[in-house]
């Protein structure tokens, strides 16, 4: 992540260029959503959550892989850089768990017949979005905050390592119990139209992530250098 | 123990530009230190202008946000546990089990390490401290002047060659107050290298060679004790300080 | 028929995501503008007052 | 390598005699299991089928509850009494400091299931003392330990203290409550089938051992 110092000017552009694809990308997606793809048979119209759903959780785990790399690398060799990474995508990683966790109740009513299901899947995103809750109030009860940004680190890789086997616990976990899921289109059988729309917005999501970590960075860039004009104020 | 080749070059403790900052508090500003084979150095300044944070961080139980610390030439990053071989610490708290004995902390913190013939040495320093008696008796019963002294000889238990002291007086009386000078100044015990804190500048005059002042982080005074500007060094105290020493 | 039936919750999903995405942006978004107006602010008033307190006291 | 198992053992043996002396750990964790288990028999009214169906579940509870605080105290007692920095200024390897630590909480969990387990059996009248079952509740109780202790190490430099564990704990140690519960559930039951939960759960004490052993450095230095 290459940042310029100043809070201003020069990189601007990027950000600017990232919100316009991200504005383009999102209204034809919308089209590829509703016009584009054929309404799901058993489904419904409502089958088309799954779009926005997938490239959600695709954001949340891309954002929580990116958030254990830097936590990895953060421990070998600190650096505030390398925290203010971490903290941006875990923020933006909880913001489309949310999403995630939300489309998917949507979603789960009329296919299931109840907002909550305990459906592995869904309860594994509920994990994570605990350990990843948890993970970003962490800095705030740990009074040194170089201590606090070693602790977020531990919690960014023991959180992630976390999610593959609690997944794997709760799928076995749920077998003892008859499956509520009635059908998901998620097969190989998909048409066409669906995958390249899945991937589309998968693409634009990402986008949309990339963009909202920019803004976060700024953020804290900026309470950086307003910390360093109230020191050298002193 | 540790007679590794150390030449008149070669500094026992080297510190430089060490800094520690908590948020946008910096304890220790680009501290610069240097200490040779058996010298003593006290440093002076007043609550709040780091001493605790320098003890901390020199007896590696803070990491500093930057700079280096070298002792007996190991690097505190690279080998912290060679580092820690070498020093003893004394600091406000104890350090010491309230439930365990004299004797029994001793040789706990003497088993951590790995003291050979453990045992005496425990005895020897349970008598040179002048808590023989009362060894047996859980810390919790002891007053705080002598579990001060216990502390003393938990920071000697490894026989280490630097000795880092925060403000070691604190609770001994008179007569304990000659034996720290004793142990400091290496006539109860061989001689080693010391850093220690205090506000107090006769003590800090009579038990050390070298006297420095401490503020806002930085080392503002610097002289040998022999050869001490009085007025001087009031000044820059109270300049820096805000109150007399 | 049953497509008509559950448009409802596919709007409602869509709905949520719009919410929350552009409620983080502007929350986002005023963030950044306060903290920009701080920093400015504090910018403008080192420079007025440059001249007497450039000088460090100590080293 | 003999330097560091004289310091684990040094480590193990002081936690044990502190312990015993001031005995305020097992007590206030057997307490609590104790109360745990008559407060749920109370609030769930079970009876006939249902015991054996929520028995497991309440006993990982109770365990998982108790050994949380329990866990909890003992960094809070060493960084509260300021003993935690001795312990680091000691030439010890921060992984062996962690064996040790671990290896004392285990010591106190297992008394405290030492009672916990034979009330359980006569409060619910489910055979839980048998070796499979004691089997599984060493593995799951590892398992809690080893998170418990690298995260007590965190709680108790922490403003939250005793609540921070909870929440560190709890949603990372789903895995192992689920595979215990699952595991004892099998085994009071005598079911043969389904996922290898005792395989399962030695997997994932493994896992987390290497990831806290590794990782304990950097939640407790300074």
């Amino acid at each position: 992540m290459a940042l310029s110092k100043n809070a201003g000017g020069a990189r601007r552009w990027v950000d600017d260029v990232l919100g316009v694809a991200t504005l383009i990308g999102m209204v034809v997606a919308l089209w590829l959503i509703f016009i584009y793809t054929p309404v799901e048979l058993v489904q419904g119209a409502v089958q088309k959550v799954f779009y926005i759903h997938l490239a959600s959780i695709w954001n949340a785990y891309l954002s929580f892989f990116i958030v254990f790399v830097a936590s990895i690398l953060y421990l070998r060799r600190p650096s505030a850089a390398k925290d203010r990474l971490a903290r941006a995508w875990a923020e933006i990683g909880v913001v489309f768990t949310t999403i995630t966790l939300i489309s998917g109740a949507i979603w789960g009513k009329p296919i299931w017949g109840t907002y909550w299901s305990w459906d592995p899947r869904l309860t594994t995103t509920l994990l994570l979005w605990i350990i990843y809750v948890v993970y970003l109030m962490l800095r705030g009860f740990v009074g040194d905050p170089e201590r606090g940004r070693r602790y977020a680190a531990i919690v960014g890789i023991i959180g992630f390592i976390d999610v593959p086997i609690v997944h794997m616990s709760v799928r076995w976990w749920r077998t003892l119990h008859p499956d509520p899921i009635v059908a998901r289109a998620e097969g190989p059988d998909l048409p066409m139209s669906m995958w390249y729309t899945v991937l589309y917005c998968i693409v634009v999501f990402t986008v949309l992530a990339l963009f909202l970590v920019r803004q976060r960075l700024h953020i804290d860039e900026l309470r950086e250098t307003l910390l360093d004009l109230r020191m050298t104020a002193r | 123990m540790g007679d590794s080749e150390t030449s008149g070059m070669d500094p026992i403790v080297a510190v430089q530009g060490l800094t520690k900052r908590y948020g946008a508090q910096t304890a220790l500003d680009q501290l610069d230190l240097c200490l040779d084979r058996n010298e003593r150095l006290a440093v002076l300044g007043p609550n709040g202008a780091g001493k605790t944070t320098l003890i901390a961080v020199l007896a590696t139980l803070v990491r500093p946000s930057a700079g280096t610390l070298r002792v007996m030439g190991y690097d505190s990053a690279a080998a912290p546990n060679e580092v820690r071989r070498h020093i003893g610490v004394v600091a406000h708290q104890t350090y010491l089990y309230e439930e365990l004995s004299a004797r029994e902390n001793l040789q706990f913190f003497g088993r951590l390490h790995g003291v050979q013939d453990l045992e005496a040495r425990v005895e020897t320093l349970l008598k040179l401290v002048d808590i023989y008696p009362r060894r047996h008796e859980p810390i919790a019963n002891l007053s705080r002047g002598m579990q001060q002294r216990v502390a003393l000889a938990r920071a000697l238990v490894h026989d280490p060659d630097v000795l880092l002291l925060d403000e070691p007086d604190t609770g001994l009386d008179q007569a304990h107050l000659a034996l720290l000078a004793s142990l400091v100044q290496g006539r109860a015990i061989p001689a080693r290298t010391v850093i220690l804190t205090t506000h107090n500048l006769e003590r800090a005059l009579e038990l050390c060679g070298r006297v420095a002042v401490l503020a806002q982080g930085r080392l503002v005074y610097q002289a040998a004790s022999a050869a001490l500007d009085r007025a001087a060094l009031h000044d820059a105290y109270h300049r820096l300080a805000g109150a007399a020493p | 028929m049953e497509t008509i039936q559950n448009f409802d919750y596919l709007f409602a999903a869509f709905a949520i995501l719009w919410v929350v995405v552009f409620g983080y942006f502007f929350f986002l978004t005023r963030q950044l503008a306060d903290l920009r107006r701080e920093v400015n602010a504090l910018r403008e008033e080192r420079e007025s007052q440059a001249g007497p307190s450039t000088t460090d006291p100590d080293s | 390598m003999k330097l560091t198992l004289q310091q684990v053992l040094a480590i193990v043996q002081k936690d044990l005699t502190v312990e015993m002396r001031a005995r305020d750990l097992l007590v206030l964790m057997l307490t609590f299991a104790v109360l745990s288990l008559v407060i749920f028999y109370l609030a769930l009214d079970l009876w006939g089928p249902v015991v054996q169906r929520v028995g497991p579940g309440l006993l990982w509870l109770t365990i998982t509850f108790a050994a949380m605080l329990g866990m909890g105290r003992t960094f809070v007692r060493e960084y509260e009494r300021g003993t935690l920095a001795g312990l680091l200024l000691a030439p010890i390897d921060r992984g062996a400091l962690f064996i040790g630590k671990l290896v004392a909480n285990l010591l106190f969990l297992f008394t405290m299931e030492a009672v916990t387990l034979p009330m359980f059996a006569l409060l619910f009248g489910l055979p839980v003392l048998r070796p499979s079952v004691l089997l599984i509740t060493a593995l799951g109780t590892l398992g809690l330990a080893i998170l418990g202790t690298i995260f007590s190490a965190m709680a108790a430099h922490s403003r939250a203290r005793e609540a921070l564990l909870p929440l560190l704990l709890l949603p990372t140690t789903v895995p192992i409550i689920i595979g215990a519960v699952q595991a004892t559930s099998n085994a009071i039951s005598g079911a043969a089938d389904g996922p290898p939960w005792l395989g399962l759960l030695i997997a994932f004490d493994v896992i987390f051992l290497t990831l806290a052993y590794l990782l304990f450095e950097y939640a407790i230095e300074g």
